[in-house]
C-alpha cells in the first residue's frame, strides 16, 4: 500500500481524510495557503507545505504547486476531498503522470459525468430512469420547437453547468425567447461552453441521492439514500438519512437498478447519483457526483461504515468488505451544516472564532475545520463544521439535533444555527412534508431578496 | 496634590522587572499604589484547539509576502519545490555571498515537477545570506537569500 | 472638592501605557486611585464554554462563606429551601429592618422536606436589610439579611 | 409523564443525563455544591441549585438538601447518576415518599444485591453461576476451616463491600492467620460491618458484565456485555464491547441465562451483572450493580440505543421499545476513561482547564463534563472526560481510538492519555490477551509503589 498521503483541499474534509490515514496507520501531507497557515488540518497533518498565496487559483486549484508539494514531501497518493480540483480530470491524470495514487475515480469516468448532456444520454443507456429532456439547442427557433415538444414549464439548463448552477425555469414561448440569449451568454462566461439544453421542470421535487462504492474488481455497492431537499438556491444545508419519502420496495429497486448500471459502466471509487423524486413517487437521474460528497457522513451513520477508508482500500486495489447484499440503515442519521453567514441575509461572515463549544454526548458527531481563537477567512466556503446526530427514529434525530444545536456556541462570527433550528421546529419537516422549495417556502421574501452566492 | 510621575514610572518598571502584581509603598502621609492583576494568560492561548504533538515536518518559515523587514530585503520562493544553487550537479553556484547582482540576473533554480525555474534578482544588490542549503525543498514563501539592496 | 483633571488623565494614561489594574496616590488628605478591573476579554471567557441561552432559572446569587465584605455583614441561609419571614402565614416578622438582634435570636425559618429551620443570628447587631421576599425559594448560601454587627 | 428531571450529579454523567432529558423535552434541573457554580451541568441543565459546600457528604450526599431542591423548583422526577446516593435505598425510598419519582431501581432490590452476600446466594438461587465461596466467617479458626475446605488461594471479601475494596488475597494458613483481624477491623471502620467471608480465588480472571433492562410491565432485556478488565486495583480505566473472549455461543447462552435469572428477581431500570471469566472459559457471577454505569456507553454504540432513554421510559411505565429477540452488536466499541491524574504515581491532578481540544470526526463520541477555562475541583472523581470510539472491528477502533487521542489536548492538568496510549500500543491488548491483572503486568512496580485511590 502507498504510505504517505497528500490532502489536497483544506477545512472539514481534509480533517477529515487525514483522521481516517491515521487511523490506517498512513503518514499525511497538509498543503495550504498562507492564510491557511494556522488552520486546523495544517496543524494536524504529519507535514504541511505552503503552496501558495490566499487566491484559490494560485493554491489549492493550482495544480503544479500540489505536484510539488508530493515531490519534495515523498507522497505517494493524493485525496483530493471534494470542491477544488476533485472532479478535475487533469488533476487526476497528472497525478497518475507523476506516479501518485489518486484516491477517487479515473479521469474518464469524471469527463463522463461532468458533462451534463453526456451524463444524462449515458444513464438513459445504463437503464436510469431519466427526467424527460431533449438535445442541445441549435437557436432560439430551435428552443422553441424543443420546449413545446417537451411541454413547459421547461428548466433550461447548460451542459457544463452543475451543483444548480446555470438553469432557467421557462413558463412560456415569450419568457423563452426573453431569457434565450442571455442563459447562452452566462453559460459561456460560467463554463467556457455555451451548449444549453432542456429537462421538464417539477414544481415541487424532493432531492434524493445514492451513494455507490466500486473497486477495481469490478465490484459495485449501492449503500442506501440520503435525502437533501432542504436547499437554498442549489445548495444543500440539511441532509439526512435514510429518506422518508422512499419505501423498503423503493429502496430495494432503485439500488438493483443503480448497482447493475455503474457495474456496467465500470465505475471506480466513490460517487454518488443524485435524483429528483417528484409527487407521483418517480425517481428521475439528475446527475453523478465523482467524488466524495460534503454529506456523506450520514450514510457512514446509519450504515456503520468509514467511506473515506473504503475509497482508500478501493485506490490500493483491495476489494470491497462490504457484505455482498445491500447493507440496510440502522436508525436515522441527520446532518447541519454550519456555515459562518449571517442566518438571514445569508451573508458571509467571516471572522476570527472567539469562543467554540461544539455539542457532545450520544449519538453527536462532529466534523470540524476550525479551533476556538482560530480563524475562518473569506476567501474559502464558508463552511466550519458539520454536526451529524445518529438516534433509533428520525423523530428521536430531530430532538438529538435540536439538542446538539442549542449546545453549541461559536462566538465571534455569525452561523446559520438559528436557520437550522427554524427548519428543525417546523411541522412540515417534522412530518417529512419537505422538498426542494422548503426554504423558499419558509422564508419566501428573502430568498427573493438574498444575495446569489456561487 | 502633585505627582511625581517619574517615580511612579520607576515603581511600575519595578513591578514589570520583578513580575510582580503590586506595590504599595506609605511614607509619612504619602501613599503609592501600583498594581496589575494576574493577565487571565491561559485563556487568551488558543480557546479549542492547540498544534498538537504529532504536528511534524517542514514548518512553514517567515512566510511573508512583504520581503522587506528589519534585517534586509529577501528573495522569497514563489514555487513549492527543490532549491538548487546552481545550473548543473557539478556547475558553480550562480551566486555567492558578497556578489553584486543585477536586476533579472538568475539567483538559483526551484525545480518542480521537473522543470526548472529560474528565480531572478527583482532589483540589483548585493548578496548577504543564502538561507537554503543546495538540494533542499522550499515551500511557497520560504526565504532563500537575505539581500542589500542598491 | 476641586479636582485636577489633568493629573486624573495622566494617572489614567498610565495606568493604560503600563496595562496595570490599579494605581492609587495618598497624600496628605488627598488621595487618588484609578483602577481598571481586569478586562473579560473574549479569550478571558471560559474556553471551551459559556452558559448557554438555554440556562434559566434562579441564578446562584452572591454564594460566600465568608460573610463579610465592603458592604457589612450577611446572614446567609445553611440550607435549601423556602424563606419564610415569620412563624406563621400571619404572624409578625421575626424581625425587620433596624430591629437589634443579639446572638441566637431565630431571625427567619428556611422550610425544606416540611421541616422549618429556624435560622438564628450568630452575633449581635443590627438589621440592616431583608434581601429575599417572604415565600420565597433560597438556594444554600443565598444571602438573607444584611446586618451591622455589633 | 413526569416534566422536570432533577439530576442528583455532576460531571460528565449530570450531563449525560440533561441531554437525554432535553432530547425527551423533559425540563432539567441542576443541584451543584459551591465549587461546582461554574461546572458545565450548571450551565447546561435549565435551572441551578446550590445544595451546599463542596465537601460531598453536606452536598450531593446529603439527601435533605437534594429533597428541598426539588421541592423548590417543582421537579417531579430524580435520575441519582453513577456514585454518589445511586445505590442508596434511603434516598430512592425519600424520593418516593416526596412524590419524587425516582429514575432507576427499586429500594429493595438495591438492598438485596448491595450486600455482596445475599446477592451471591440470591444469584445461586436465581441459576446464575457462582464461584466457589463459603457463607459469613465467625471467627479466625472458622475462617482457617472454612478456607481449606475451599483450598488457597481464597480471596477475604467483606460482605459490606464493593467496586473492589475490602478483599484480600490469602495463599495459605500462615497468611490468613495474619491478616484475619485487620481485614475485620478494616470492614467495620470502612463499612459499618465486620462480616467476612471467601471465595476462590483466581489468579488471571477477565472482567465480563452483561447490561440489562427491566421494565414495569415485567419484562427483561440483556444487551450484551462489555469487557472490562484493564483495571488499576479494581478501578476500570478502559471498556469495550463486545469482549473477545466470548463467542457467539456463550454469549447467547449467559444472555439467556440472565433474562430468566433477572425476570424471576423482577428486577427493573439499568443494571449491570458482573461476571469472571476464567481461563477455562467458565463465567462466575461477581456482583450485580443497580444502575447505570461509567461504561455504558460502549453497549450504546454496538446495540444503537440510549440506555438514559430507556431509563426514563420505565421510570414513567412505558414498555420497552428493544425488540424482544437478543440484539447483535454492530461494530466494536471502545471507551478510555481520562482522568485528572498523574499517568505514572496515578497522583490525582485537579487544577484548572486551560486548554481543551477533544477529539472528533467519523465514529468519535465525547462524554465530557469539563471545558476549556473551567476547574476540576479536588474533592470529587477524577474523572474528566470519556472518549468513546466505534468502529467496524476492534482492530479499527484500537486504530481509532490511537487516533482519538492523538488528537486530545487537555493542557493546565495532567491526565492518563499517556497510560491509554501504552495500553493500546501494547501487543498483548491488540491481540485481546488480558485479564484484570494486565496493568499490574505492564507496570508491576508501579502498582507497588503507587498510593491507594478509593
Amino acid at each position: 500500500m502507498f504510505e504517505k498521503v497528500l490532502i489536497a483541499n483544506r477545512g472539514e474534509i481534509a480533517l477529515r481524510v487525514i483522521r481516517t490515514c491515521r487511523e490506517l496507520g498512513l503518514r499525511t501531507v497538509a498543503v495550504h495557503s498562507e492564510i491557511d497557515t494556522e488552520a486546523l488540518h495544517t496543524r494536524l497533518a504529519d507535514e504541511a507545505i505552503c503552496i501558495g498565496p490566499a487566491e484559490p487559483s494560485r493554491s489549492y486549484l493550482h495544480i503544479p504547486a500540489i505536484i510539488a508539494a508530493a515531490e519534495i514531501t515523498g507522497a505517494d497518493a493524493v485525496h483530493p476531498g471534494y470542491g477544488f480540483l476533485s472532479e478535475n480530470p487533469e488533476f487526476a491524470e497528472t497525478c497518475a503522470q507523476c506516479g501518485l495514487e489518486f484516491i477517487g475515480p479515473l479521469p474518464e469516468q469524471m469527463r463522463l459525468w461532468g458533462d451534463k448532456v453526456s451524463a444524462r444520454a449515458m444513464a438513459k443507456s445504463l437503464g436510469l430512469p431519466t427526467l424527460d429532456g431533449t438535445e442541445l439547442i441549435e437557436d432560439v427557433e430551435d428552443a422553441v420547437r424543443k420546449a413545446e415538444g417537451l411541454g413547459f414549464p421547461v428548466l433550461l439548463k447548460a451542459s457544463g453547468g452543475g451543483g444548480g448552477r446555470g438553469m432557467h425555469v421557462v413558463h412560456s414561448k415569450e419568457g423563452l425567447r426573453a431569457v434565450f440569449e442571455t442563459a447562452r451568454a452566462e453559460s459561456r462566461a460560467a463554463f467556457g461552453n455555451d451548449a444549453l439544453y432542456f429537462e421538464k421542470f417539477l414544481e415541487r421535487p424532493r432531492h434524493i441521492e445514492f451513494q455507490i462504492l466500486g473497486d477495481k474488481q469490478g465490484n459495485i455497492h449501492v449503500l442506501g439514500e440520503r435525502e437533501c431537499s432542504i436547499q437554498r438556491r442549489h445548495q444543500k444545508i440539511l441532509e439526512e438519512a435514510p429518506s422518508v419519502a422512499l419505501t423498503d420496495e423503493m429502496r430495494r429497486d432503485m439500488s438493483v437498478t443503480v448497482r447493475r448500471a455503474m457495474a456496467e459502466a465500470g465505475y471506480l471509487s466513490a460517487g454518488t447519483l443524485e435524483f429528483l423524486l417528484d409527487e407521483r413517487g418517480e425517481l428521475t437521474f439528475l446527475e453523478m457526483n465523482p467524488r466524495i460528497q460534503v454529506e456523506h457522513p450520514v450514510t457512514e451513520l446509519v450504515m456503520g461504515i468509514d467511506l473515506i477508508n473504503e475509497q482508500i482500500r478501493i485506490a490500493d486495489g483491495q476489494p470491497l468488505e462490504l457484505p455482498a447484499q445491500p447493507l440496510t440503515p440502522r436508525g436515522h442519521a441527520i446532518e447541519c451544516r454550519i456555515n459562518a453567514e449571517d442566518p438571514d441575509t445569508f451573508a458571509p461572515s467571516p471572522g476570527v472564532i472567539t469562543e467554540l463549544h461544539m455539542a457532545g454526548g450520544t449519538g453527536v458527531r462532529v466534523d470540524s475545520g476550525v479551533y476556538g481563537g482560530g480563524r475562518v477567512p473569506p476567501h474559502y466556503d464558508p463552511l466550519v463544521a458539520k454536526l451529524i446526530v445518529h438516534a433509533p427514529t428520525r423523530v428521536q434525530a430531530i430532538a438529538k439535533m435540536r439538542r446538539a444545536l442549542s449546545e453549541t456556541i461559536i462566538g465571534g462570527i455569525r452561523t446559520n444555527i438559528p436557520l437550522h433550528q427554524r427548519i428543525l421546529e417546523h411541522p412540515a419537516f417534522e412530518e417529512g412534508r419537505i422538498s426542494t422549495k422548503f426554504l423558499d417556502e419558509l422564508h419566501p421574501e428573502r430568498m427573493l431578496t438574498a444575495p446569489v452566492r456561487h | 496634590m502633585k505627582l511625581d510621575l517619574d517615580q511612579l514610572r520607576e515603581l511600575i518598571r519595578l513591578l514589570d522587572e520583578a513580575n510582580l502584581t503590586e506595590i504599595e509603598v506609605e511614607h509619612d502621609d504619602d501613599r503609592i499604589r501600583v498594581r496589575r492583576d494576574p493577565a487571565p494568560l491561559p485563556a487568551a492561548a488558543p480557546v479549542e484547539s492547540v498544534a498538537p504533538v504529532t504536528a511534524q515536518g517542514p514548518e512553514p518559515v517567515g512566510v511573508s509576502s512583504a520581503p522587506e523587514d528589519d534585517d534586509g530585503a529577501y528573495i522569497t520562493s514563489p514555487f513549492v519545490g527543490t532549491f538548487y544553487r546552481a545550473p548543473s550537479p557539478d556547475g558553480d553556484p550562480f551566486v555567492d555571498v558578497g556578489d553584486s547582482v543585477v536586476q533579472g540576473q538568475v539567483l538559483c533554480i526551484v525545480e518542480a515537477m521537473k522543470l526548472m525555474n529560474e528565480i531572478e534578482a527583482e532589483a540589483a544588490g548585493t548578496i548577504v545570506e543564502v538561507l537554503v542549503e543546495n538540494g533542499k525543498p522550499v515551500e511557497y514563501g520560504d526565504r532563500l537569500f537575505r539581500i542589500e539592496i542598491g
